[in-house]
Parts: structure tokens; sequence; C-alpha cells
């Protein structure tokens, strides 16, 4: 045992309870909860969001394995499943919502049956993938912003929604390292419909909002490039956005220590938007000529950076690879999960979702082997359903986090006698 | 030998190698397409003090440019590749670049010859806001100028030529030797791939090497000066009171040939009943250049 | 001698890779050895006779009748000859081809002519997105070469494009000509929002005013030299671009931009 | 199981072997005495006419963590031309300049790599660098754990706490982190970028702590050295890359008071300023100063020509290097006032004044410095050139003519600036066996690894000798990892799971509160989830631990 861990549960009448839990249910992978098992049912007692609650506090049926609907053995289910992967000539494997280990044995999967691997999620991550392998970006971590970030701009986004926890941990911490008065921060808004009520400091300062139309936002971001560069626009509004106010907008920007823009892939919900990731990652490469100034994305709920990280140390590529030609070839534009089932080019979905959503596999002919918890409600009717346990609260595990350099254990906070994704993908390596 | 009476002499031009560039020049209307095309020609008669010798090759038809305008073909010639190099960045830059509604195109085939800038140098006027095209293999620079823009051609060809073809008309008059000129010039400019250099076409100031000073490489050609024939060792007839000198640049022999045959044919058409009395051609006695071109062959 | 000809029996459940069926790779092969080639399909290979009528012929002049949208790659990296095919193509049609002609007589999905570095593409229908676009990665998108369509073009035609020129006789999606090095589009139907998004150089030809992205600014109508020279090109290979030639004078009205990017990139509208 | 390795030629300088004939006995995965005549040989390889050394080790290669994988993520066009299909045995994989780890562990294997070490290794990213190494099969791995820019060091520092309270957070951090070895990389440096300044020379305060990089230096050396960790501070000095930097380097040598260092990647530290071009090679006063003080070894990160990515803590520097970026394309990245990195590939050309340059000061290192056990082969993989390229360099180190060869073809002023035509110089196999093997061994205290003596863990490498060593070293006959073949001719024959060598120096358990604290006050995880524990990468027997010794003599 490393004598540097030291994490136990402590016990007391009949309940248990965790501390420093590690939440897998969005992408913060925030770690200082406290879950309470009480007989095998668990509440978020600390450190509590919706998300969070929604994750740890949901029911499980007894669910058994299944093939087209009838209760199998896990053997049976097993040996079913690893027959259409032996047949299928084109498999998917898709959802990916799962841990490292879970993913590690995907990959061997999709490696030996020359299947293409790509996350529920995919489309939002490639809003950023793509920008960063055209371009490269200058990029910040959880704890910079925490500690360092003066002007913090929140580029059609609010944060809160997909991350209820991101202002309480890291924009209105109490305390920063470097002196830094966290009340100060300036808080900016770009886009609509966002809740920028958590924008407010807690001394009741409001944050400056610019409300552009969000599909346009690359054209704003560019604007404030040309205006950086010291171009002169005859366009009068960018976007929605009187130009005078992106003039201001760029002042607070040059004047920052330590600027952080922050964006959100899944916030960025229309075509092409990796150009519009791009620009932000230019404009944040242009302000550090001068000043400080980074980027910070967002997003990365259900397991897509995990997914991603694992494919990218073992092949190369990011998800969106097709292992067919027995070497890892990358295409995420074919090779994504709506585009593959609606052109019917995969003749088999294996797919796998663990954490909040996206148990419903998607619509296919193709025969599907669901990997899933066994949640009530769950709509198991496919070629084969496996029931797995939940990283993170079933069984231990690993994940990477949004930043992209961080990553945290999970734990387990109850018994199962649930397997996990990577339990089944060794059972199904070994039918092959 | 002679036609119309007028005696053709039994000697050869002397000509020597040069490197010879066509360049066309466009604009939007056959007056300033000739304004640029006299500017950067003009000025360049003689090797000898204007570094290039260039002319007008013929004007071209709207159907017949490059992009549908009024246009002119060039040639010019130097005796070196270098000083090649600057004469067109310097004529171009200067008389073209600043004409307006001017365009400038490579004259030659993309596979004779060697590669020659023609815009490659010059787009830098444009402070960074020149800009490319690339159309059929070629390359082109869009230059900003006060007028709108100037599109030239990055390159041109530059092949091996001939400069010094000529033949001398020997008259009774100045004024006779003057219209037997004319009318060569005439007639040889229907030739292609030659020019001829001197104003009009016509030089009446031929040249022998060395002279009594020192510092002057060439001086006047004094046996065919008819004001010396009683002082010097005169090469005119008694009957001849004026020579004048059509000097030919062209791509290759066969042009100069076919320059020198027009001309002459053009020359003698007036006959010795209007006071041409004889065609000769100035030589060194062979020293000069390897192209020899003997009238008598020529006009066979 | 008449072209090598491959006619599809019975359309593949599975995505194709085509990009074995070129004439330089093809060259100084029987009928039968080509009837051999092993196709990708799927994760397993397949034969081009299980999938292919092939009657032997010259392999400089590769005809394909009744191609389908399964097929990838179709004429990727060809050098010389010409490919005609008869029917649909899948993704990357004509990708990274350094020379020859290919012809489509139906549509193709994705990414045809990325990373195209000379030859002709000639599309009869429409195509997808980023037709000869940047593979992710990659610094340049088209290299040279000559691209047309006959019917649409998706998004990101030409996304930073290097060089050649590419023609849309339709309509052109969103982002047309994003992140443009240098090169030519024209667009001789309608072109999406974001036009010339941070393109750097190059000019996108168009015969109507688009939505003007902010980072573009006017400057005025006024005579171009250089399009006559390069309309009369494209109409060599371009019936709308030929008509154009014709009808147009050298007068197109100029956008500079993109402002963000350097901002020496032009939208030309023909007038 | 009894594996005799018969008549085979070895090289084996921990133990003084240069070049005898030996037989070498194996059982159960070590190296065994011969065993008496009677006992029966399981299998028997005939070696006659082989060279045998052990495994070789490589003590400075980015094969793990974050910035790999960005590296990874960024370079897509370089992977596609380098596919690696899968076999029946192998996983398939791809890259070149940043492969792919599985493929990673494969070729380093097929080299006869048998251990790895990944040098950069932030606390803050540990978890993922084991994580990935985890997936590189075959090699042993480690880990040198990066501090000198981490708020909580700068910040005791700033605080005047004792050398004895920093050397429980140095040991603290090793064993959390599960490091084999302390990394600092542009001391405070990148700490100071973070607050916006562009340089940090060895004397020039940190903005925001006022501590200097000479400080840092003196304080992790002496906190390395009196927790007994058997590797010196590994320091990436100041000021990479810039012309003049010699003089920096000489500063750090002298300035750490005769405490043990390890100097890496030095070749990009030992650059002048002369000449028309303000670009000379320091290196004949590198070698100087590394011959004169035995307290300094060092590895070269030598370059070589053609693509590849340079990946680094340092962000400070990539940042200044951007501008070289080819492709143009770079990251950089500020990492939980922890760390940076900056990944920016590059392309090192030979008829570039300045790379043409690099790479003949890199070879003037290597020849110049006389002790081979204080010299350490590598590429920096991949900021010189990836791994791959290993035997290539050894060729160029052990066959002169070769190299006047190859110098000759260099960037004409670059042959004028350097003096490596008149290095006589040829490395033996035995200096080759010290600087691959016994010396980074030795250096990284790793026990049984890195010789041949009985008990020693049986990486065993077995060569063809070939008059072209590059040939002779690309594709060895045997890799034997802990007694199983698992390499024949350059191909895997069999695929196994090495292991992660640790330290567990002692600290006072004092030194957790206030950790703790610090911890849940500003950082964004808790003390207990930042540990990398030991089931981690035991990885339910995938991994295993090693756990090495200690120097004798200190607290631990």
């Amino acid at each position: 045992m490393n004598p540097a861990t030291a994490a136990s549960p402590t016990a007391k009448s009949g309940s248990r309870t965790h501390t420093s839990v590690t939440c897998p249910f969005c992408s913060l992978l925030c770690d200082d909860l406290e879950v309470t098992n009480r007989g095998g049912s668990l509440g978020v007692t600390a450190g509590d969001c919706a998300r969070a609650r929604g994750g740890f506090e949901r029911d499980y049926a007894s669910l058994s394995p299944q093939m087209d609907g009838r209760d199998v053995s896990m053997d049976q289910a097993v040996a079913a499943a690893a027959r259409l992967l032996r047949g299928a000539r084109h498999p998917l494997y898709g959802g990916l919502g799962t841990d490292v280990a879970g993913m590690r044995g995907l990959l061997a999967l999709a490696d030996r049956t020359g299947g293409i691997v790509d996350h529920m999620l995919g489309d939002t991550m490639y809003r950023n993938i793509l920008a960063m392998q055209d371009r490269g970006w200058i990029m910040t971590t959880m704890t910079e912003v925490r500690n360092r970030a003066d002007v913090v701009i929140f580029a059609n986004l609010d944060a809160v929604s997909d991350h209820p926890r991101f202002f309480e941990r890291n924009i209105w911490n109490a305390e920063s390292m470097f002196g830094l008065a966290t009340k100060s921060r300036r808080i900016v808004y770009l886009g609509e419909g966002l809740n920028t009520r958590p924008g407010v400091s807690p001394d009741g300062r409001k944050p400056l909002h610019l409300r552009n139309e969000p599909e346009r936002l690359g054209e704003l971001i560019g604007a404030l490039r040309a205006l950086l560069a010291g171009q002169s626009l005859q366009a009068r509004t960018v976007a929605g956005v009187k130009v005078a106010e992106l003039t201001k907008l760029l002042g607070i920007m040059k004047g920052a220590k330590y600027g952080v823009i922050i964006w959100s892939p899944p916030r960025l919900p229309f075509a092409s938007a990796d150009l519009v990731v791009e620009a932000i990652c230019d404009l944040v490469k242009e302000l550090n000529a001068q000043t400080r100034f980074s980027g910070f994305a967002l997003g990365g709920n259900e397991g897509i950076l995990t997914a991603g990280a694992v494919c990218t140390w073992q092949s190369g590529y990011q998800l969106r690879t097709d292992f067919a030609a027995g070497y890892p070839e990358f295409d995420p534009t074919r090779n994504a999960t709506a585009r593959l089932l609606a052109d019917d080019d995969v003749d088999l979905l294996l797919w796998t979702s663990t954490f909040l959503t996206g148990q419903t596999p998607p619509e296919t002919k193709a025969p599907t082997v669901l990997l899933a918890p066994p949640l009530r409600g769950l709509d198991t009717r496919c070629a084969v359903y496996i029931p797995v346990g939940t990283p993170g609260v079933d069984h231990r595990g690993q994940m990477c986090r949004v930043d992209n350099v961080v990553s945290l254990p999970l734990h387990q906070v109850r018994e199962s006698a649930l397997p996990s994704v990577a339990g089944v993908c060794n059972l199904l390596l070994q039918s092959l | 030998m002679n036609i119309n009476g007028v005696e053709i002499e039994d000697t050869y031009a002397e000509a020597f190698p040069m490197r010879a560039t066509r360049i066309i020049v466009t604009a939007v209307n056959r007056r300033w397409t000739l304004n640029a095309a006299h500017a950067a020609t003009g000025f360049a008669t003689s090797v000898i003090a204007c570094g290039c010798e260039a002319g007008i090759e013929r004007e071209l038809k709207p159907v017949e440019t490059p992009d549908g305008r009024p246009g002119v073909s060039m040639l010019l010639f130097t005796m070196s590749s270098k000083e090649m190099a600057r004469q067109v960045q310097n004529r171009i830059g200067q008389c073209v670049l600043t004409s307006p509604t001017s365009a400038c195109f490579a004259g030659m085939g993309p596979k004779e010859g060697e590669k020659l800038a023609l815009g490659k140098n010059l787009r830098f006027f444009g402070d960074g806001y020149q800009a490319s095209k690339k159309i059929d293999g070629a390359r082109y620079w869009r230059v900003p100028v006060m007028d709108g823009e100037f599109l030239c051609q990055e390159n041109t060809r530059m092949v091996k030529a001939i400069g010094g073809g000529n033949f001398l008309v020997l008259a009774e008059t100045q004024r006779q030797a003057l219209a037997a000129c004319e009318k060569a010039i005439a007639a040889m400019k229907r030739i292609p791939n030659v020019i001829m250099p001197f104003p009009g076409g016509v030089v009446r100031s031929g040249s022998k090497v060395g002279s009594k000073y020192k510092a002057l490489p060439a001086s006047t050609n004094d046996a065919y000066c008819p004001t010396l024939k009683g002082q010097v060792r005169s090469a005119l007839p008694p009957e001849v009171g004026s020579v004048m000198e059509i000097v030919i640049d062209g791509l290759d022999e066969a042009a100069i040939r076919a320059a020198t045959r027009a001309g002459i044919r053009a020359a003698c058409s007036l006959g010795r009943r209007r006071g041409i009395v004889r065609i000769s051609a100035g030589n060194y006695g062979g020293k000069l250049g390897p192209h020899l071109f003997h009238l008598r062959r020529i006009l066979k | 001698m008449k072209a090598l000809t491959l006619t599809l029996k019975a359309a593949p459940a599975q995505r194709v890779d085509l990009a074995p069926i070129t004439p330089e790779k093809l060259r100084g092969k029987k009928a039968a050895e080509i009837g051999r080639i092993r196709l990708q399909c799927g994760n397993r290979t397949v034969a081009v006779a299980e999938l292919f009528a092939v009657t032997a012929g010259n392999c400089e002049e590769i005809v394909i009748r009744r191609c389908t949208g399964k097929f990838d790659n179709v004429g990727a990296g060809m050098t010389c000859g010409s490919i005609a095919v008869h029917g649909n193509t899948g993704h990357r049609t004509g990708a990274q081809m350094a020379g020859g002609t290919l012809t489509v007589r139906g549509s193709t999905l994705d990414w045809a002519g990325t990373g195209m570095a000379g030859g002709t593409l000639v599309i009869h229908g429409d195509t997808g997105r980023c037709l000869g676009a940047a593979w992710p990665g990659d610094a340049q998108g088209m290299r040279n070469g000559t691209i047309i369509v006959c019917g649409n073009a998706g998004e990101r035609v030409g996304d930073k494009m290097r060089r050649g020129a590419i023609v849309i006789e339709g309509n052109a999606g969103d982002y047309c000509g994003a992140r443009m090095i240098a090169g030519s589009i024209l667009v001789c139907g309608k072109a999406g929002d974001f036009i010339g998004y941070s393109m750097k150089r190059g000019s996108i030809l168009l015969t109507r005013v688009p939505r003007l992205p902010a980072t573009f600014n006017d400057c005025g109508t006024f005579e171009f030299g250089f399009l006559p020279l390069l309309l009369r090109s494209l109409g060599r290979l371009s019936h709308r671009a030929a008509a154009l030639s014709k009808r147009a004078s050298a007068r197109a009205q100029r956008y500079a931009g993109d402002l963000a990017n350097v901002g020496k990139g032009e939208l030309l509208v023909l007038r | 199981m009894l594996i005799k390795l018969t008549g085979g030629t070895v090289y084996d300088p921990m133990h003084g072997v240069d070049g005898q004939v030996r037989d070498i006995y194996v059982r159960d995965g070590r190296v065994v005495s011969s065993p008496p005549a009677d006992q029966r040989i399981d299998e028997e390889y005939d070696l006659r006419g082989k060279v045998v050394m052990a495994g070789a080790i490589d003590p400075h290669s980015h094969i793990g963590g974050g910035k790999v994988n960005i590296a990874r993520t960024l370079l897509p066009e370089d992977h596609r031309p380098h596919p690696i299909p899968r076999t029946a045995l192998t996983r398939s994989g791809t890259g070149r300049a940043a492969p792919s780890s599985i493929t990673t562990g494969y070729r380093y294997a097929e080299m006869g790599y048998t251990a790895v070490f990944e040098p950069a290794m932030l606390p803050a990213n540990s978890r993922q660098a084991h994580m990935e190494l985890a997936d590189t099969p075959i090699i042993d791995k480690g880990a040198y754990v990066m501090l000198g820019s981490d708020d909580y060091l700068l910040r005791m520092m700033a605080a005047g706490k004792t050398q004895a309270e920093i050397n429980d957070y140095i040991a603290y951090t090793i064993v959390a982190a599960q490091a084999v070895a302390v990394k600092v990389v542009n001391p405070g440096g990148i700490s100071a970028f973070k607050f916006n300044q562009r340089n940090l020379d060895l004397d020039e305060k940190n903005s925001y702590y006022g501590v200097t990089p000479r400080q840092i230096l003196q304080t992790l050396a002496r906190g390395v050295k009196e927790l007994g960790i058997p590797h010196p501070l590994h320091i990436h000095g100041c000021n990479l890359g810039v012309p003049g930097n010699v003089q920096t380097t000489l500063d750090t040598i002298t300035g750490v008071e005769g405490l043990p260092i390890h100097l890496t990647h030095i070749q990009f530290h030992s650059y002048g300023t002369e000449g028309d071009k303000k670009f000379s090679s320091g290196a004949a006063q590198i070698a100087e100063a590394i011959n004169r003080h035995k307290h300094v070894s060092a590895d070269v990160g030598q370059i070589m020509f053609g693509q590849t990515v340079t990946a680094s803590g340092d962000n400070m520097a990539q940042f200044r290097n951007r501008g070289f970026a080819t492709p143009n394309k770079w990251v950089c990245m500020d990492i939980e006032c922890d760390a940076g990195c900056g990944v920016v590939p590059f392309r090192y050309r030979d008829q570039n004044f300045v790379n043409a340059l690099q790479w003949a000061i890199g070879l003037e290192i290597f020849l110049l410095v006389e002790d081979p056990w204080r010299v350490f082969l590598t590429t920096d993989h991949p900021n010189g050139a990836p791994f791959t390229s290993y035997p290539h360099l050894i060729r160029l180190l052990m066959d002169k003519s070769f190299r006047d060869a190859n110098f000759e073809r260099l960037h004409p002023e670059a042959q004028a600036m350097s003096t490596l035509k008149s290095v006589q110089r040829e490395y033996s196999l035995y200096e080759i066996a010290i600087m691959t093997r016994a010396a980074p061994s030795r250096s990284l205290g790793l026990g049984d690894r890195g010789h041949l003596g009985v008990g020693a863990a049986a990486d065993i490498t077995v060569y063809t000798p070939h008059g072209d060593r590059e040939r002779m070293f690309e594709k060895p006959d045997y890799v034997f990892k802990d007694g199983t073949p698992v390499a024949r001719n350059g191909r895997i024959v069999r695929v196994t799971d090495g292991g992660t060598h640790t330290l567990r120096p002692g600290f006072d358990k004092a030194v957790l509160k206030p950790l703790r604290a610090y911890f849940e006050q500003f950082h964004t995880m808790r003390l207990e989830n930042f540990c990398v524990s030991d089931e981690e990468i035991v990885n339910d027997g995938r991994g295993r631990i090693i756990v090495n010794q200690l120097r004798a003599g200190s607290r631990g």
C-alpha cells in the first residue's frame, strides 16, 4: 500500500459515509463529495449538485442479461455478443460512456474485430479537436483559473447549465493563491439565452453581457482579432453587437493580467464550429504577444475526454478511428455514429453508456449489443443486453478531467455484483 | 547583281549573338498601348550606350492578346542575360507599370530559352498588397496602383538571338535615301521576330570601330560620309550623295534574312531612276560576329 | 484500344476503399490480375472481380460503371490518365490526386479533392462537405489543379486551399473558402453564410453579393485585368464559366478580408 | 525453467566484463550462477559469435503523460504515413515522432531496450502518465516527478521553510506521484511565465515569489541528496535553446556547491554566441566542465535531421520558440499552478545552419566527455529525434568515417564552426554498453538491472556483430525480458507487461496536514485523490511496482 494515500470510508449505524468521492457525472470530476450508503442506496450528503444526485442516487432495477428481450445467463449473453462481434464485417463501438479501464477493453475489442470507435458526444468533441489539430492552442487548467484568472469570458455558455458547480469551485472561491481578490474578477458573457446570475459577484457586481447571435460567435471573435491587429472595420455591428462594445471588450482583454476565455463544444451546436474554436484559440495566441491569456474548454461529459485520451495514447488518434484495415485510420466525418448508422455502413452496434445519459442506443437496422447499468425503465430491446456497473459507484476506476491534464481516481461507494465494462470486454475478448 | 537597276554589292552584313525577349503590353486602347510601348522601347537604339536595343515588333489585335485588349509586342535585345534582367526590370517598371491601364505579359512560349523575371520583382512595388494568380500554369502578379490594378506575368523567357543585321542604302540625295529607307521599313515591319531599333528604323550615323580620341570606341564611318569624299579614302562612288543604314535585330538568322530581303526589295522598288544607287552592308571583315548575311545570297 | 471497364455487379454492404484502382497502379496489369486485386471492404477484403465485371482495356483510361456512394477514395492519388465514373462515389473522391482527369457523372460525398496537387476533377452532380479542403491536421488543402462541380457543393469549399481553381456551377454551402491561403474559387450560383471565413489570401468570385461577414471591407468596383484570363481558362472546363467569360466585363466589386487574419483575400462580385 | 545462453561475447561493464566469451544461465527471470553439470537445461541458445549485453535502459524519453498525448493529438498527419498493423500477437498503432503507447513498448523492446524513463511527469498529471505507461508493453517504466515551478515549493521557499521541511514535501511528492527521481525544468521559469515574465536567468527573481532559479536548484539538489534518491537532481536548466546559454549551464554546474546533479539534453544548453550568425558551439567548454566536475552527469539530447515534435514542460521556452513550429501549429498549457507544457512540431534540416550546428554540438559533447559513465545516450525523444534513431546515433559514435561523411553534408558554415572532424574518438562496444546500460542503471539506482551478474534480472539483449553498427543495433537477434524471450530478429515474439520503478523515501507524516489543507484551500482536487495508489499501477496484475533502494546512509 502506498503510504501516501489515505482515504477510507467511515461507518456508523448501518450507513457508511465516503468522503472525497469523485463524481463521474460531469467532466469537472469534483472530488469533494460525501456519499452516504444506507443499505446500498446512496445519498450525496456534501458537494452535491443536480448531476451528482442524478447519478449517485438513481435506482437500479434487478435486470439480468438479455438476448432479444429474454433473460439469459451472463455466459449466454457474452457468448451471443461474441458471436455477433465475430461475424460483424464492420462493427461500431458507440456510446463509450465509460472509464479508462472500460475504454481500454473496448479498444482491444475494436482492434481485434476491425471496428470503429465513436462517442455519443463525438460531434461536440471534434469542435475542439479539429481546431487543435489545425492550429494548436494555449490552454489552462481548473486550478489556474481558480487562482489566477482576473478576466473570465464565457463564450456562448453560462457553464452552470452543464457543470453546476463551476462558479462555486473556480470563480467565487473564497481564497486564491496569489492574493487575487476573487470577488473583483471581471466576468463577461457572450451570447443569448444564458443564466448569467451566477456571474454576479458575491459583492453584487454585475457581469458584462454582450448579446451576440450565438451562431455568429466566430464572426465576433474574428472582429476582435481584426481590431487587435489594428484593422478598422466598416461594419458597425458584428453578430448583433456594436463594434464600440467590442472595442471596449478588447480593452478589458488586453488589460487582463491573466485572462481566460471559456467555451464549451456542446454549446456551439452548429456546423463547422471547429472554425469558431480555432478563432478563439488564435485570438488567445495573439493576446499573448503582450499579456497572458488562456483558453479553457468545458463540456466533455459522459466520459468523452477519457475515451478520447485512451484512444489517442493507444492508437495515435482521437475517436472516430476505424480499425477495419488492420491499423487505425481516422476520419472525423465518415466515422461519425449518426452518419454510419444512417448510411447502414456498419452491421453491428456495441453501445456502452454507464454515466448520466445515453443509455438508449440510437435507432439502427444493425443488431445492437448494449452495455449499460440496469437502470429502472431502461429499454433493453436489443440483440444482447449486458448489465454493467457504474465506474465510481459500483467499482473503482479512473477518468480524465475536463482540462485534459488531471485524471482522478473513481471510488467504489457500494457493494455491487455487476461487472465493469472492462470486465465484460475481457470476457468478450476471451470468447472471440 | 542589280534590282531595278540598283546594284547589290557583293558584300555581307556581319552580326553578333545577343539575348532577346518578347514582351506583350496591353492597355485600354491602341493609343495607350503605344504610349507604354514607345516609352519602354525608347532610348534603346544601340547597346553601346543604351544597354539594350528594343523596338515594337508589331501591334496586336484584341483577339491576339492574353486579356483581350489591344496590345503591342515588343522585342528587347541585350548583350547578356544579366543586362537583360536589369533592362526589363527598369523599362517595364518605369514605362509599363507607370502607364495607365497597362498590363504586361510574356511574349514567348513557356518552353523557349530560359526564364526571365518580369513581374517577379516588380511585384514588390505592391508593398505587400500584391497578389498572385496562377492561370493555366503561368503565374501573374496583381499589383495595386492608383488607377486600379497592374497585371503582370511573373516570368517571360529569354532566347539566344542576333543583333547587328544591316544594310546600307546609297542614294543620290538625302531625300531619296530616306524615301527608300521608309519603304524598306514599312515592308520589314511586316516580318515577325525582328526589330529595327533606330528611330523610325533608320540610322544615318553608321560608325567605324575606333577613333582618334582615345576615350571613344567608335566614331563616324568617314568612308561613307559623302561630305568627306574628297578628304578620305571614300567608299562612295561619285554619284552617291547620301547613305542611310537599317539595322536589324532578330530572334534568328532566318528572321534577319527575311527582313533584309524584304527591306532591300522595297528600297530597290524605287529603282535607279529615283536615285537609289547601290545597296551595301556593314561588316568588320568577319572579326565581330559569327553571323554573316551575304546580300546576294539572301536576294537570290 | 478501348478503356478498361469495371462494371459493378452488386452493391457492397460495407464501404469499399477503391484507392488501388488508378491508371498508374494498374499499368501493365492484365484483366485477370486486376480482378485479383484485394479491396478493403469493411474489416475484410474482397477481390475486384467479386465486386466488378472487368473488361480488359487500356489502363490509362479507366471507366467505372454503376458506381455507388459506398466507394471511397475513387481516383485517390492518381497522377495521370483518366478515370470516368458512371454513378456516384463516396468520400475522398480524387483525394491527393496529382494529375490526370477524374470525371464523376454523378455525385460524391465529402472531402472530394482533399489535398489535391494537380489534374482535373469534374463532378457532374453535387458534392458534400470540404471539397478541395485540407484533411484534419494538414497545413494545406488543394495545392493545385482544377475542380469543376456542375451541381451544388456543401460547406467549406476550398478550406485552406493553397493554389488552383474551383468552380461551383450551382450553389456553395457555408464557409466557402474558409481559411484560404491562395487560389481561386468561382461560385456561379449562391454562396452560403460566412464566406471567406478567416481567409488569408486568394479570390472568391461571385455573381451576386453574398451575406457579407463583418471582417470584410468594401473596396469599390474596378477593372481587374486577370479576370478575363481566369474566366477564359475556367471556361474551357465549365460552361457556366465560359458564359461568364463572354458576358462579363473585367469589372468586379471588391471586398477585402478576412481582416481577422492578414486580410489580403478578396471577394469579387462580377459586374 | 533453466535457460542457458551459450558462448556469447559478453559486455557487462558493471562487472568489468569487456568482450569475454561466457555462458549465462537464467532461471525464473534471473541470472543465476552456473548450475551443477548434471542439471537439466530446459532451453539453450547458441550465442557463439554473438554480442551479449544487458537490456538497454533509456533514462530520458518522453513516452507518457499529458504532453505526449497532446503531441499525438496534434499530429495526425505524422501518424497517417506510419501505420502499424496489428498481428496475431500485437496490437495496431501509429506514429513516428509521437508513436502510440503500445507501439512505443514494442519498438523499444525490438531494439533491445528493457527499461525506459519518462523524465517529466507533472505531479498533477502523474496519474495519466502512469496510465499511458501501463499501456506501454514489455519494457519497465519509471518517471521523474517535476518540481521547481510548483506553487507549494516556491511558497515554502519564499516563506523560508527549512530544508528538512522541503525534503518532506519532495519525498511526499515522489511517493504520491509514484516517481523514481526528481526533475526540474526551467527552475521557477514555468511559474514566472504565468506572471508574464518571458525569460528567467539563473539569478533572476520570479516576480511573485522572489525566488531565483539558482536557489531552486540548490534546494532541490540538496533535498534529493539528503533523501537518498539515487538519481541526482535531473536538471533541464534555464534558457533552453538560447544562444549564449553555455554560460548559464557552466554557472549551473558550479552553482550547486558540489551537489550531485544530472544535466539533461545538455546539447540544447551548450550554445555560444560567436561567429557571424551569433550562434556557436559551447561543447568544448561543457565537456571540459563535466570532465572536471565529478558530481555532474549528463545526457545529450542529440538531434537528428527530419520531422519531429518537441514536447517539454518548459512552456516559457516553447512559447518563445513558437515561430519555429513546422508545421505551424503548437500548444502551450499552464497547468494547475504546478507546471506547464509546450508542444511545438519541428523539422531539423541539415542545410539549416543552426540545426546543423546543433547536430555537431551534440556529437562533440558525446565525444569530448571522457567518462562514459557520466554521459548517457539520448535524443530527448521526441525533442531531438524519435528514439528509433538510436542505432544510427550509435553508429555515428562508433564509426568516424561514417560520422565524417555525415558531417560533410552539413550546411557549410556550420562545418566551419565545428571541430567535430578533428575528433578521432570512436566509442567501443564496452563504452556503448556503459552509456546505454550500466551507467543509467547505476545513476537511477536500479540495482538488479543494467548488468548480467548473478542475481540480475534477466533483461538481456543479443546482437550479431556487424561492421555497420546501425544494422547491428537496429534488430537484435534476441531480447529477453525477465528471462522471457520477447523479441527475435527485431520482431516481437511475446508480449508481456513491464514493471514500474519507484522509490519510497520516508517523510514526516506531519507534512500531510498542511498539504491537505492547502489542497482544499486552493486546489481543485483533494490530496487523497492526487496520490496515485499502488493498486492503480498494479491494475489487477497487469502492472507491477518495483521499489528501488535508496542510497545507503540516507534518512529514508
